[in-house]
């Protein structure tokens, strides 16, 4: 059995696909993987200044995992998504508008105030909608769901693909087991990518399980297995466009697990007692996916330098502005609540204590521990 | 086809099968459902007429088929799902009341999907084959819950549940499957979701009730006219989610008794959703408190005269009723 | 210790760790629950104090925790689950209602095993981690149900939860583990399971209600004295499952006007089932009808105006009280 | 990948533990085998007569899977068993008159009418109990629950080991998967084994799973996983021995798959219309357990063919006894169903409507399609 590969440093997957990419496209990689940190450190900070309703989730250190693999769908695909893989949303469209509002619980975000942080989703038939499926919390759910999707597509003859993530932690869960076998029998076309990042909340992997390695479950479902270095955004790109050439072929379900590392807590409020120390420091100084990719680009590459602080500007322009519109929306209008429990009735009635009343100053109340970076507060998603 | 008597199984079976040809987004997901024709054969001849890709036989996933059904629905689809038993229902309640129930009102997602399977109990199916869990759900926003009497309903209820635009979840009860025949009307036969029905006229008390206990009722009504002259109403329910509230006023009105029966284990039942409603809405009208006849508190054992024990039976109903005549 | 005042969340904690001191059998299961102290950090500083033996961090699996529990509870041990947050108690539905709640009646097994966790909205935590799936399990025969909304009672319920020779579900409300203060009762202070609490007199309304709306309630009762000069009572139920008929029954008969408040969703919600025994048993005490204050049915939403719509409010309860009073 | 095997005839797994039995355990085996056989044609016969109440479920031709791994266990270990392990039931001590009044709904079954068939057990501490687990019928939530009991085993250093049959089908399970996940991670003495027998219900294996084999599972959980012919009496108890001694030495948990054929319906019912011609007469003639251990014990260990007819004669005298034993017992009293739901009360009062009501009479009606043998009638378990 091959030893778990919890130390940084690069893998050693090859990336032929990735390397063959065209140098507009490895620069939209590198956009995608900077937007992505900006992005959430804009969040951190409004975060602080209590403008976030409910926790914040950073996927520092992972943005060539969600960036890389989601790279390789095309826009009639559809991926859903976890709470670390913001990048890949924003590779299949979100905008950092939404992704601002949305987490400031704005009447004009995507689920209009009704869910949290990036619990949001845009599917449809192919060409009407950006095609990512918005999570519940619930872990492992996904799994099934996205095989669904993937049924429908086999169903209609559809040239679609699949893509769901699940993190080490989601792997215990019911919902993934049935889901993935569910879709290997039927030979579904979906790419099934688990996000080893050493940390489930604050459980290591080696208290989630006792296979070396999670690509070893491939086999158990009877789908090819494929791990590769999470941090190196081309090896991603690389394993997960086989993987989706494979199912676009009719080749079925594919296992992928990514190594890649948790820098940040499960939420902000996580103080990351129980990591070995030294741990989330050398994974930064050895293997952040972004120092590691300039590297790439300016030596192997050749690409000047000041293009990528040209490419920084533009992502710090757009996050500024987007910031600014998330900013001037206001917030939901209390009777909105009663909008779309069913498609028939379309609105629930008010109960009779509500009726005519006056619903503007109800409760308001910030509950303590939420919304602040007060780290010793409870709470977690 | 209209004019012969077919079973409330076979009435299933015809709805499915219309819904199927009617609309080519319509499939079938289950366990043994396709050659087998499922455990109690609701399914049965489906596989031959329509193929693999839309009667489709599962793996023992209660989870998967479930989330499976929501994302094909979410793409047009309308997954039609059985539960072998709908005990196993339970399996996919996370599923069933996070995900599904959830999708459009968090997501503005369409989740149009039917969840059924063979329920309730008189059977001797012991404690895991005989289950009635609509409290389970029943209480959760976003959810359709229908649980049909008659053939007619069977049939009707099951069209109208695969062309709605929610998840219905429909209770069949496998007591009723080969037992209760019905001549189904002509023409699109649809029941529309959320209508009570009234299954015996009456003045004097009324009996609100769904599924098996709709024929326990009309027994019961039988014998209260012979030997006691009373005229008793029955209600069926037919629909749990959304209740018919205004079926259940106009009733409670009309005769100011009422008797609640269901199959159904008693606390959490929704005996006491009905009782509350009737309370809110009809405190002036009644003269005697609601009384409830149900299962006891128990899971359901097997053994005849223990299951009978356990389950409401049409003596119960009987004088239940008497003690609400003389209040 | 007796004398100094804790939090609620205080309070669960020195219960869990008075018992697990008493009883070597007792020990904690969960996701976190370890190093990390829980997600609340209800288990803070447990596993430095018992060991990795007696505080075991799980895989993300809700199933295999509750089965293994119960496992183990066959044995002779006492298990501690906690939930990460009680919504994805979901996911072990069907290991809780087909096999923990059955396990005594149809196998005669010992199961004596806690499933805790936080519960409950008025906390910006959205659709999954607010939830009050209560009414999904008091409609379970075999299952035992606490909620507390004191300090006090949060430790003395988890004493007798855990000492309980069957399973008890013991829902722990978030909004109040830091907001909720009390000094503890000195020595070995058990709440008995079953028996509700008079958490304020009163003569002229009786409010019957649990967990977090016991603090709403209380809240519009001292308004309703100070602008009405009404005189409410209110009832904190604590135990769902059993409940304590007994007192439900002497407040409806001393105020004869009963209003039930919950933070659950209302259909299906336990208000019907109070509203059907206060029915059955003191029909011709009530003065006017049972009416309940509950959340709307509807999926909690996020948003601080959103949710604050959705779910139950003082004033809501204060209006409430004065139709009942004018009735 | 090795090829799927469902074709009968002889593994080729080593059976040294097996071979190294003394003579009087073999012939032990062959007792518990013939005795699984002849119990369940009583059974079947009882059902005709309409004396037993629900389905029947057959192990024919899987009896050496259930013996030849509960063999393996000493009277301290726990085991759960699925409908078809009778025969293990048997081994670990349940007695025939309580399967056959059990099975007929009796007062004083072992589950007083309660639960149905071999839905019971008897377990608790060592040396007071026989050390069986009475399942339940939703697949897969025994697997969680032995690892709870294995979990005590450990707890209290108890020198006890747990054992837990799922089926191919219940592999499909979310509890089966969590299950096994957790007691491999806690590494607890637990055994978990797998009966291929080609269908669940009228499901073939190729729809419950794109595996090779069942066995694949095992790197994926991180343990041992060892396949053995399960109509091979002796390799089914050697490859279960070695992975009960792996328990019992601490080593954690092992995945097993006995492959065998389900030669009856999945209840008596059921017509086996599902399976291709020939198929089932194939395994009858080729590859029945007990002819092939009939051979073993004749050729290579001289039993004299009359030592077998004395054993065959005992169990059927023993199964006659026990028939008149139970059919000698009466029904359960209907008060019988308030008792014990909880502790505490210990006793459900009758429902306002029952109270000093005569419940003898209550319905009685026996549905139609449930204990009898008409195949066309529906119903199953
Ligand atoms: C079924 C379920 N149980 C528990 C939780 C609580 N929870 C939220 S995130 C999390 C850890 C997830 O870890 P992993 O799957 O590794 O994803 P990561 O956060 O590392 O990306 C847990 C336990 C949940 N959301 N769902
Ligand atoms: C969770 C669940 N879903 C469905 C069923 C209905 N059911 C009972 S037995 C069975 C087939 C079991 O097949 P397998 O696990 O291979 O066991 P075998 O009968 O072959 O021994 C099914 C689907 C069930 N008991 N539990
Ligand atoms: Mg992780
Ligand atoms: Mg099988």
């Amino acid at each position: 059995m091959a030893a778990r590969r919890r130390s940084p440093g690069p893998g050693g997957t090859a990336t032929h696909l990735g390397e063959a990419l065209p140098l507009e496209r490895k620069l939209a990689l590198y956009r995608w993987m900077r937007l992505t940190r900006t992005l959430e450190e804009r969040l951190v900070a409004l975060y602080r200044q209590t403008k976030v309703v409910g926790g914040l989730f950073r996927s520092l250190g992972q943005e060539a995992d969600a960036v890389g693999s989601c790279f390789a769908l095309e826009s009639r695909d559809v991926m859903s998504p976890l709470i670390r893989n913001m990048g890949a949303m924003l590779v299949k469209g979100a905008t950092p508008v939404e992704i601002l509002k949305q987490y400031m619980a704005k009447a004009d975000s995507p689920t209009r105030g009704r869910e949290l942080n990036i619990h949001f989703g845009d599917i449809g038939p192919a060409g009407t909608t950006r095609g990512f499926l918005g999570q519940i919390s619930p872990l492992g759910d996904m799994v099934p769901v996205m095989a669904g999707v993937a049924m429908s597509f086999k169903a209609r003859g559809e040239d679609r693909v699949g893509l769901v993530y699940v993190g080490d932690g989601a792997t215990s869960t019911g919902a993934f087991h049935e889901g993935i076998n569910f879709a290997a029998v039927q030979r579904l076309p979906l790419v099934v990518i688990i996000e080893n990042n050493g940390y489930a909340y604050s459980t290591p992997t080696s208290k989630q399980t006792a296979a070396a390695q999670f690509v070893d479950k491939a086999i158990g479902y009877g789908v090819p297995g494929e791990q590769a270095d999470g941090n190196d955004v081309l090896a991603v790109y690389d394993v997960t466009k086989r993987a989706v050439d494979r199912a676009r072929a009719g080749e079925g379900v594919t296992l992928i697990e990514l190594m890649t590392y948790r820098r940040k807590g499960h939420a902000e409020h996580d103080n990351q007692s129980y990591v070995p120390a030294g741990e989330i420091e050398r994974w930064a100084a050895e293997n952040d996916p972004i120092d590691r990719y300039v590297r790439v680009l300016t030596e192997r590459e050749k690409v000047p330098v000041a293009t990528l602080a040209e490419i920084d500007a533009g992502v710090a322009a757009e996050v500024d502005e987007a910031t600014e519109i998330a900013e001037r929306s206001g917030t939901p209008a209390p009777l909105d609540a009663l909008e779309g429990v069913y498609a028939d009735p379309p609105r629930e009635r008010p109960l009779w204590f509500r009726e005519g009343a006056d619903v503007s100053g109800l409760g308001q109340e910030r509950p303590e521990g939420w919304g602040t970076w007060d780290a010793g507060k409870g709470g977690a998603r | 086809m209209a004019g012969t008597e077919i079973t409330y199984l076979e009435a299933i079976r015809e709805a499915i099968d219309e819904e199927m040809a009617r609309d080519p987004e319509v499939f079938l997901l289950g366990e043994d459902i396709g050659a087998y024709g499922g455990a109690f054969k609701v399914t049965d001849g489906m596989l031959a007429k329509y193929g693999e890709a839309r009667v489709i036989d599962s793996p023992i996933s209660e989870i998967a088929i479930v989330g499976a059904a929501a994302g094909a629905a979410h793409m047009g689809m309308r997954p039609v799902v059985e539960m072998q038993f709908i005990d196993f229902i339970a399996n996919a309640y996370d599923m069933l009341t996070n995900y599904v129930a959830t999708a459009r009102y968090r997501a503005f997602l369409p989740c149009p999907m039917v969840v059924r399977g063979p329920s309730g109990g008189y059977v001797r199916g012991g404690p895991f084959h005989s289950q009635n869990p609509e409290a389970g759900f029943i209480h959760t926003p976003g959810l359709k819950v229908v649980y049909p009497s008659t053939a007619e309903d069977a049939k009707g209820l099951m069209k109208a549940a695969i062309r709605d635009d929610d998840c219905v979840l429909f209770f069949e009860h496998k007591y009723l499957y080969r037992r209760i025949k019905g001549v189904m009307p002509a023409g699109d036969h649809v029941v529309p979701i959320g209508k009570a029905r009234t299954a015996r006229v009456g003045t004097d008390v009324s009996i609100i009730t769904y599924a098996a206990t709709v024929h326990k009722a009309l027994e019961a009504a039988e014998k209260l006219q012979a030997e006691d002259g009373l005229s008793v109403e029955v209600i069926d329910l037919r629909s749990l989610a959304p209740l018919d509230d205004e079926a259940i006023v106009a009733t409670v009105r009309k005769t100011n008794r009422v008797l609640i029966v269901h199959e159904d284990t008693r606390t959490g039942g929704i005996a006491g959703e009905l009782t509350a409603r009737i309370n809110e809405t009809c405190f002036a009208h009644l003269d005697a408190p609601v009384l409830r006849v149900t299962a006891h508190d128990i899971p359901l054992p097997y053994a005849p005269a223990l299951e009978d024990f356990v389950l409401p039976q049409v003596d119960d109903i009987v004088l239940a009723v008497r003690r609400l005549a003389a209040w």
